[in-house]
């Protein structure tokens, strides 16, 4: 008896190993390259701030594009969960593949700066995109869209749902991911400028998941009765906020929107509970890193405004802070989100 | 008597190199009341397990009803009818009175309890051994030992029992509990029943017992339907010839110094005849009123050095408690203790340790060993202090101890990196013993030395006992082994209950005047302290 | 059993009555701090004392509940499971896929007992069977459950149904939410397995004392076996209520639950060393945290604060637990 | 056979071997030299905390500490609190984050030799508390600025090209162990009291000081994880250990320690160690995302529990 159920267990973990690694093997989420090898074999690598959400999801697709139509070689990697720690890992490991050209969306603002300086000694060209380390040895920043520009937007949105006056809350990721903070600090300044009747409550709530953000958006709306409209800031943030909404009935009652990828939202733009999500289109993003990447890698200078093949406008450089803008942020609504699968 | 109900055939069993069982042969018939005697280590308990499934024989047979009978675990043996009370007893301490009865037999349909049944039941069950019916609701934990020990009774008695097997069951009941026990085992014989007691009271055999068997080092030796004490004494130490006349001034036994080291034997003489000298030394640790309430009470005694101080007493007596006490790992009430003539306050082991008092705990598994480690880690442990410089360990000086004591010892091991758990009881022991006397105690308290141990080694560890006394360090020595005490003892103290019943030296030291010590009859002794009215409890 | 224990008269009577006495303050700590605690948020938040806030206590809880429920039998027995949170994430993902596929809700919950089941199963063959040390079993399993789970999600966020309108806190009877009773029911079964069988008292034996259970004849592998398959039902079922609460499942669902129900379990007052303890103190303990969740964010305290809270309750119940043992180990004059 | 397996740094090491040959196939890149040593180099943090695990199961008695990745964070907010708003010089900053990471320790061994509690039991409790307070003290937010003085030394540079916190921290910390455990009289009373309290009270071992120091260890351990991670990253996080307690019970288990106590060598850590880091690297090499490196552990974790319940039972029959 107890034989057998040893063998029984030895074999049920052996398999439970076996369907892990074959599940790694089919599946190319976190370390696929492109099938198109690159002639002169230009290797470029993102380094996500975490592995295959939707949005991430979005970034491959544009990264990958961008290798495509250029001819090189692109892979994107990145953590199980949020942890600088695990990012500075996977960014040496990359060195260590001796990739030309890295892209990284730090996690903080300081935690990578010298794997970046060393990867930079090694010759490898380093970028931020997504999220910058401004003090770190990076060749160039990608940016999205300013921080500013996302704050203002997303509070316009909430400005027009509410109808510009009445109490408001926000729930947002974990306390220490810096490009979050910067965006609540934007949409705050928004609002005390250009919104004067309308009053943030119960502060800002820190959440690690979507169960928590689903439980403080719950307890906000019991707190403040008179609660018009919740800010959600990232993707794990949204589902949990808008099914509170949604389990308590407060469709047309209180107002939800944030940043988040379309798909995200999609459920919960469709049932009303989300007024509309503020992003950019990030399989541009992805596009413009890549393409940014390659420019280094020939050792191209970036001009003031930077005509991109693969996207629609040009893109605009700023030579002293380094950073190429994509543009403005995306208002995704019920209208549109379905033309975006990130 | 209708006929045999239990029957041994040739039954061995052996544990490493002790013999705990040779050929023995025995039988129980229906209605029949046997009392199993013999000194400790003698394979009573052994013959008791191979019964209840606890062991198996090596060779030889046994047969239940006519039937072969070979329990591979208690729970079989319990099935076929073999119910057993164990001297420590397992049970549960977090659950009810009435949940310990009825464990593994519940009342029950489709394994929804009937606790209203279990409950008539279990009080009837109680009643019959006088206890409250209260108790049924009480956790097991919270019970006096004596209490519990009823339960358990009361849980065995209520199987369908053939065979009834008790070990020392009336150690630590008082005289009404006892009786009330009795009056059980008579009702379960007058139905068909067999009983075997496992016993060292004397006072009770004729109310207990209808036959009695005796055994020694694992062979039987005897049986006798009369209870006579001293033929039964004589069966278990086999010296008849001695007991009758310890008249001497030795406390040496004529028949055991053959056997041993005569230079030891010289020396012990050396020392009983300086004896009337050393009584008006100092103590090396005096007690005085020591009390702990519930456990013992008002204790005087002394124990000089050079001297072998015993203390007997059964199982519940108090005996290691007052140890502990001494040691500062159990409390004290109240009491004055000096020790070296100076007042001293007990605080731990350790503290102990550092002024010269070392313990050898009664259970060597569990208080003694240290599984994992090997022989010469057990055996440096305590004098670990002496051994380091800014607490790092001084290998060559350890080494050099280690061996020396593996050495004096006679520790039988393939090296002192062996693991203890290589080594048999006995050198286990020796290793033990070493352990404290590497300290270079003053006081040196040993509880049950040689309990569960061959024959051979227990000698040798007897020789140095000796010797270390010889040496001036001054001895107290626990134990509920007659002979052990006999042999080695100057002075004996008997406990009975928590109490001093009597102080023997000498010639004074029989085991008639011991047992009547411990068994709380009054002493007659001489030099035995006034007897204190017993508490009822 | 400790050699060097000794019976007395009536001082050991009048100990124990003393310890009694603690007992009674131990089991009554929790009640008391529950009905302290809600005075105070009644005080502190004019919300707190509302109907609909107090559904969502239960609706939040429900899950948390049922997998606390079958982890009481487990650390009754002296063991535990820290594999339960991503149990439940990596059933969720079942309950979610078949939803989002339109499965017969009846077939995708028997899929979600099932796979509970399983991983019963598979924690107890590895702790019971193969006598791995609980904790360190489960410590490996939770590991690969997380990653299955990862595995299985590949980066897509698995919108779901609820499997039964009523598993998602939705649905009344009377003013309740559905899911109380569903709770309820559990409970009462639980509690009604553990004080009124054979089975629950061989649970109580193993934990109390391994060996003296075996001598009683108890089956100890079995018994251990099916507290461990109750728990994989539990965790299944849990799992089809967290799915239909939360609406999605991601690659971290159910991870914050598996300390949760070991904190609740111990601050209700089961301990953790066995042989002590019962469902419904895991109730009290349960609703003790929930409590605190909730009504520490409507005082308007920063959620950061929530741990401070937790483990400071947790330090607290146990640390009286502790007083007791030790009051009635010196009781006992044993070392 | 069953003598082979039933050391555990024996069988470590011929996983260590078969790792290296197998994650070199997997990945061109591991077997160089610059790979060998990043990949030491996140060792250092998780194996200072698997060092002070190990002495607190070593004690026996049920030790376990849960709450070592809490108390990093702590002591990380701590420091860098200090360091950075409070404009102490870093290093200073570290010494007090050492002495608090020992205060932590320490009122868990409190907790659990003073009152007898189960160790498993405080530890959650404290690893909620901890890790919330860090959280509160900081408000959550990432504390850096602390650039100063050289302080980047430990995370960020080589000796004779090997990380600094390897050479410098991690091996000499394990060295200490080693002696400490095996030729100490403080050592010589861990094994004791972890293998049986009882005897080793009654042969004069102090035993609840040792268990007491055990835990003082493990904080302090947990603090000069918090210190490396604040060099490495240049950033303390008040999250800084989360995840990381369950690692190094896993590295402690996998290493030969057995969740008894009395059982175990600071040498097998190290060999878990290095297996562990092997296993993390080559996988990451190989493209293997982080979450099945996870899965991985668990399995070895397990696995390597059935070769000891085997060997183990063989030896207690015996």
């Amino acid at each position: 008896m107890k034989k057998l159920t040893g063998a029984v267990a030895l074999l049920a973990s052996g398999a439970l190993l076996l369907s892990g690694c074959s599940t790694t093997s089919t599946s190319s989420t976190e370390a696929g390259t492109t099938a198109a090898a690159s002639a002169d074999g230009v290797k470029v690598a993102f380094v996500s701030q975490v592995e295959g959400i939707p949005y991430f999801n979005g970034f491959k697709t544009g990264g990958e594009k961008a290798a495509k139509d250029l001819g090189i070689s692109f892979t994107q990697t990145g953590p199980a969960k949020a942890d600088s720690t695990e990012q500075v890992k996977i960014l040496d490991g990359l060195v260590a593949q001796k990739y030309d050209a890295i892209a990284v969306s730090p996690l903080d603002p300081t935690s990578i700066n010298s794997s970046l300086a060393t990867a930079a000694e090694a010759g490898v060209k380093v970028a931020t995109s997504d999220a910058d380390a401004p003090d770190s040895a990076r060749q160039v920043f990608v940016s999205q869209a300013s921080d500013a520009d996302l704050g203002s937007t997303v509070m316009d949105q909430l400005a027009e749902a509410v109808g510009k006056s009445g109490e408001y809350g926000i729930v947002s990721g974990s306390a220490d991911t810096a490009t979050f903070n910067n965006w609540i600090a934007a949409a705050q300044e928004r609002q005390e400028s250009a919104y004067p009747d309308m009053k943030l409550v119960g502060g800002i709530r820190y959440t690690t998941d979507t169960a928590q953000a689903l439980q403080e958006a719950q307890n906000l709306m019991t707190a403040n009765p008179d609660l018009k409209g919740i800010i959600a800031v990232p993707s794990t943030a949204i589902p949990g906020v808008a099914q509170a909404v949604q389990n308590a009935g407060a469709i047309g009652k209180v107002a939800v929107t944030g940043f988040g990828s379309p798909k995200t939202a999609a459920e919960f733009l469709e049932s009303g509970a989300m007024t509309s999500t503020v992003l950019w289109n990030v399989e541009d993003l992805g596009y413009l890193t890549v393409w940014a990447l390659d420019q280094l890698v020939e050792g191209k200078e970036f001009q003031a405004s930077n005509t991109v093949s693969g996207l629609d406008s040009p893109v605009t450089y700023d030579a002293a802070s380094k950073t190429l803008l994509l543009g403005k942020p995306t208002v995704f609504t019920k209208e549109n989100y379905a033309d975006y699968d990130f | 008597m209708n006929g045999t109900l239990l029957r041994a055939d040739n039954v061995s069993k052996r544990f490493g190199a002790t013999q705990a069982l040779a050929e023995v042969s025995f039988s129980l018939a229906a209605g029949e009341r046997v009392a199993i005697m013999g000194e400790n280590g003698a394979g009573k308990s052994t013959l008791m397990k191979v019964f209840a499934g606890v062991h198996s024989a090596d060779s030889g047979s046994v047969t239940l009803d006519g039937t072969p009978f070979e329990p591979k675990t208690p729970y079989e043996a319990i099935l076929s009818g073999i119910s057993t009370v164990y001297q420590e007893p397992a049970f549960f301490s977090h659950l009810s009175v009435l949940e310990n009865l009825f464990m593994g037999r519940q009342r029950h349909q489709l394994g929804w309890l009937d606790t209203a049944e279990m409950r008539r039941e279990g009080e009837a069950l109680l009643d019959r051994l006088a206890l409250p019916a209260r108790l049924l609701r009480r956790p097991m934990g919270e019970l006096s030992l004596a209490e519990q020990q009823l339960v358990l009774i009361a849980r065995a008695v209520a199987a369908d029992v053939k065979v009834l097997i008790l070990d020392e069951p009336t150690s630590i009941l008082t005289d009404t509990e006892s009786e009330r026990l009795f009056a059980v085992v008579d009702e379960l014989t007058s139905r068909g029943a067999g009983v075997c007691f496992i016993t060292h009271r004397f006072d009770e055999l004729e109310r207990m017992a209808d036959r009695f068997v005796v055994l020694r080092d694992g062979r039987l030796v005897g049986e006798t339907a009369t209870a006579d004490r001293d033929t039964l004494l004589a069966m278990m130490g086999g010296r008849a010839g001695r007991t009758a006349g310890a008249g001497g001034t030795s406390a040496v036994p004529v028949a055991d110094a053959s056997d041993a080291d005569t230079r030891v034997a010289e020396a012990s003489d050396t020392v009983s005849t300086s004896t009337a000298g050393a009584q008006d030394d100092e103590p090396v640790l005096r007690i005085r009123s020591a009390t702990l309430a519930g456990t013992f009470e008002d204790i005087d005694l002394d124990v000089p050095a050079a001297r072998i101080t015993g203390l007997y007493g059964l199982v519940g007596a108090g005996r290691t408690e007052l140890a502990l006490s001494v040691l500062g790992e159990l409390g004290l009430d109240h009491g004055n203790i000096q020790y070296l003539g100076r007042p001293y306050r007990p605080a731990g082991a350790r503290a102990a340790l550092a002024q010269g008092i070392a313990y050898l705990p009664e259970d060597r598994k569990t208080q003694g060993l240290l599984h994992h480690m090997t022989v010469g880690e057990n055996l440096s442990l305590a004098a670990l202090p002496k051994l380091t410089n800014l607490g790092v360990l001084r290998r060559g000086l350890e080494r050099s101890l280690v061996d020396r004591w593996i050495d004096r010892m006679r520790v039988k091991t393939s090296g002192t990196g062996a693991a203890i758990t290589s080594l048999s009881g006995g050198n286990q022991q020796k290793v033990l013993l070493a352990r404290l006397m590497a300290t270079e105690p003053r006081l040196l308290i040993l509880d049950e030395p040689t309990r569960g141990i061959d024959v051979a080694t227990k000698a040798e560890i007897h020789r140095d006992v000796r010797v270390l006394a010889e040496q001036g360090i001054a001895i107290l020595l626990i134990s509920s082994e007659m002979s052990e005490l006999l042999t080695l003892a100057d002075t004996v103290h008997t406990l009975h209950e928590g109490q001093v019943t009597s102080t023997l030296r000498g010639a004074q030291i029989t085991e008639a005047a011991v047992l009547r010590g411990a068994t709380g009859t009054l002493a007659d002794a001489a030099s035995a302290t006034p007897t204190r009215t017993e508490t009822p409890s | 059993m400790s050699a060097a224990t000794v019976a007395g008269a009536d001082p050991i009577i009048r100990d124990a009555r003393l310890l009694s006495i603690l007992r009674w303050a131990q089991q009554l700590l929790m009640p008391v701090l529950l009905v302290v605690e809600i005075v105070l948020f009644t005080i502190l938040s004019p919300h707190f004392m509302t109907s609909q806030n107090w559904v969502n206590i239960a609706t939040n809880s429900a899950d948390l509940a049922l997998i606390a429920a079958g982890l009481t039998l487990i650390v009754i027995m002296a063991g535990i499971d820290v594999s339960t949170g991503f149990a439940v994430g990596l059933i969720g993902w079942f309950v979610a896929t078949g939803m989002a596929q339109g499965r017969p809700p009846i077939l995708v919950l028997t899929v979600a007992l099932v796979i509970g089941i399983v991983i019963g199963l598979f924690n107890g063959a590895l702790t019971v069977g193969l006598s791995i040390p609980s904790i360190v079993a489960t410590l490996g399993t939770s590991a690969i459950f997380q990653t299955l789970l990862f595995a299985l999600w590949n980066s897509t966020d698995v919108f779901a149904r609820p499997v039964f309108p009523w598993l998602s806190g939705q649905a009344r009877i009377g003013a309740l939410p559905a899911v109380v009773f569903l709770v309820v029911v559990v409970y009462a079964a639980l509690h009604l397995l553990l004080s009124r069988t054979t089975y629950g008292r061989s649970v109580y034996a193993i934990g109390s004392n391994v060996e003296a259970a075996a001598l009683a004849g108890i089956k100890i592998a079995r018994v251990r076996m099916i507290a461990y398959v109750i728990l994989g039902a539990l965790v299944g079922l849990a799992a089809c209520l967290y799915s239909a609460r939360i609406g999605v499942v991601q690659a971290s669902s159910g991870s914050d639950l598996t300390m949760l129900a070991i904190a609740s379990v111990v601050v209700g007052g089961t301990s953790v060393l066995g042989g002590e303890g019962s469902v419904l103190r895991t109730l009290g303990g349960l609703i003790f945290i929930a409590v605190l969740r909730n009504g520490v964010v409507l005082a308007g305290v920063p959620s950061l604060w929530n741990g401070v809270m937790i483990g400071l309750v947790i330090l607290l119940a146990v640390s009286i637990n502790g007083l007791v043992v030790r009051i009635s180990r010196r009781q006992r004059r044993s070392l | 056979m069953s003598g082979i397996l039933k050391d555990r740094r024996t069988a470590l090491s011929v996983l260590i071997v078969v790792a290296v040959v197998v994650m070199s196939m997997l990945s061109p890149y591991f077997l160089q030299v610059g790979n060998l040593l990043t990949l030491v180099q996140y060792s250092a943090v998780v194996g200072v905390l698997a060092l002070g695990q190990v002495m607190v199961i070593l004690g026996g008695g049920g030790g376990i500490d849960l709450s070592i990745g809490s108390t990093m964070s702590l002591c990380s907010v701590i420091f860098g609190l200090l360091a950075a708003d409070h404009g102490m010089s870093p290093w200073l900053a570290a010494a007090v984050a050492l002495v608090a990471g020992s205060v932590f320790g320490t009122l868990n061994g409190l907790l659990v030799t003073g009152l007898g509690l189960p160790p498993l039991i405080v530890t959650l409790g404290t690893m909620y508390l901890y890790a919330s307070l860090a959280q509160v003290v900081t408000g959550g937010v990432d504390v850096s600025g602390f650039d100063r003085d050289g302080f980047r030394t430990i995370g960020q540079t080589s000796v004779l090209g090997i990380p600094f916190q390897v050479l410098c921290l991690l091996l000499p910390l394990g060295g200490l162990m080693a002696f400490v455990t095996r030729r100490t009289s403080f050592g010589r009373n861990v094994y004791a009291v972890g293998s049986n309290d009882v005897a080793a009270r009654l042969a004069g071992v102090p035993v609840a000081r040792t268990r007491i120091m055990l835990y003082t260890i493990s904080g302090s351990t947990a603090a000069l994880g918090a210190i490396i991670t604040a060099s490495w990253l240049l950033n303390a996080k008040s999250t800084a250990g989360s995840g990381l307690e369950l690692q190094a019970i896993t590295i402690a288990v996998l290493g030969g320690a057995a969740i008894t106590g009395g059982i175990g060598r600071i040498s097998g850590i190290m060999l878990a160690l290095i297996l562990v880091a092997v296993l993390n690297n080559g996988l990451q090499l190989a493209g293997v995302g982080s979450t099945y490196q996870i899965g991985l552990l668990g399995a070895v974790l397990i696995g390597s529990m059935l070769v000891r319940a085997r060997g183990q039972s063989k030896t207690l029959v015996a």
